[in-house]
């Protein structure tokens, strides 16, 4: 009946449950911070128009793709220097 | 992906789903509702919304809804082509 | 057992339970926004007072009374909007 | 509203109602530490509050109780009307 | 030792897990509040460089003095403040 | 902390520790990348990252990392000394 257990055969079905809920959620949110942030760096806030500007459709284009390249190099990044911490001084990165 | 859930089990799964995309879609309504009224409403000198405010609204409304499509298109491709490099990159 | 069963003629207790506690939070969280945003509108941020100076009170009434008017239209629209789209081609607002 | 709940299932979603004000509660009072702070502290020159934004921070907290009381108030009018509303338009 | 069993000798152990559980959540949210808000007050947003500069970590820990300092007297103010309206009025704080 | 549950309730402690740990990850890495890339992404003539871009987002990743190591660091000593008065009140 345990919940993430790591390091055991078979994981049962309230596990698989559990993961692709978790995948879910991962996603949902990496799209709906997506959204907040390029609505942010693209749309004209007077909404003069009800219609997407050329430009704006392609500021958006261009931020989900920016956003999308960020997001791995930084998730990258992020796994290297813990790694490197890690091998060094046995820090870790978060809350302590 | 579900390999050998039983019956019970994916019922189980397809009603959290569902309520998962209840709960984004409260999520994107709210977000939406707070971004146009902070864009649209900032005349406090009447209890009621003006002209001017409920064009706005309704302009901010319309455009919200294609970059929420929009983006939603351009996520899922660039979900789909990140999952298949990392599918890639496992073998 | 199952948890949000549309179209079944007898709700169970735990989908009444979930069913109240789903309009508590949607409540809430309307509530929430709402002093989140009028407080931003309305209040003065320099805080050289503790009293609600009179014209602020008036400004969160009457905030109060337009978040729940725009809230409503865009409620209307968006639903309007959506069965319009749904007629023609079949798409669908949000996460794709 | 809870038309044939036995006992168990009142108290289980009493429960839940509770642990849903105590949620509440907890997100009311981040808030106005966030916003109070924000608004008030923004000299770091020295680690402890200095007397004019222990000020700030008691009339920011005392104003944001009344704020939040009289938004309280004006959101359980408005709501009220707009259930009303709704439910006469269902008939 | 009980949490919200209220009047209650024994609590359950689902009622001891959830009042760890619940410790964890408060903590981490007040972590969370404080790393957003500390970042704001003094970090600079250019990053033209990779490293904390002295200012920046002097200030960053009086930040965070600062933050529990507040925290602690506006949730002391609250208190004194709602039993006060309580003795009073009746009133409560919050959403009515 | 633990008086008295079972073994299996322990465990049950121990997952709900570990999700919430995942939980508090999840959102530390969100908020990094909101931050970062709000700070160092504002040109969109063009769908790649430049060279700019990366520097700096490389730099804040860093910048962020100390940041959180030394928040963590400090939250750590005030809330032990925090609960440390609070246990000295008490008796």
């Amino acid at each position: 009946m345990s919940f993430l257990g790591f390091g055991r055969p078979q994981p049962t079905s309230a596990e698989k449950i559990a993961a692709v809920e978790n995948e879910l959620k991962v996603v949902a949110e990496m799209h709906s911070r997506m959204v907040k942030i390029c609505t942010l760096k693209c749309i004209d806030k007077t909404y003069r128009e009800g219609e997407l500007a050329k430009g704006e459709a392609v500021c958006l284009d261009r931020c989900a793709a920016k956003f999308f390249e960020a997001h791995q190099k930084i998730s990258d990044q992020l796994q290297k220097e813990t790694q490197a911490q890690q091998a060094g001084r046995g820090g870790g990165f978060g809350m302590q | 992906m579900d390999g050998g859930l039983t019956q019970a089990e994916s019922r189980e799964l397809d009603a959290r789903i569902q309520k998962r995309q209840v709960k984004e879609f409260m999520n994107v309504f709210g977000n939406l509702v707070d971004n146009c009224f902070t864009s649209c409403v900032d005349d406090f000198t009447s209890k009621a919304l003006s002209g001017r405010e409920n064009g706005c609204l309704s302009r901010c409304v319309l455009k919200s809804m294609t970059t929420q499509t929009r983006l939603g298109e351009r996520f899922g491709e660039l979900n789909a082509a990140m999952t298949a490099e990392m599918q890639q990159k496992m073998r």
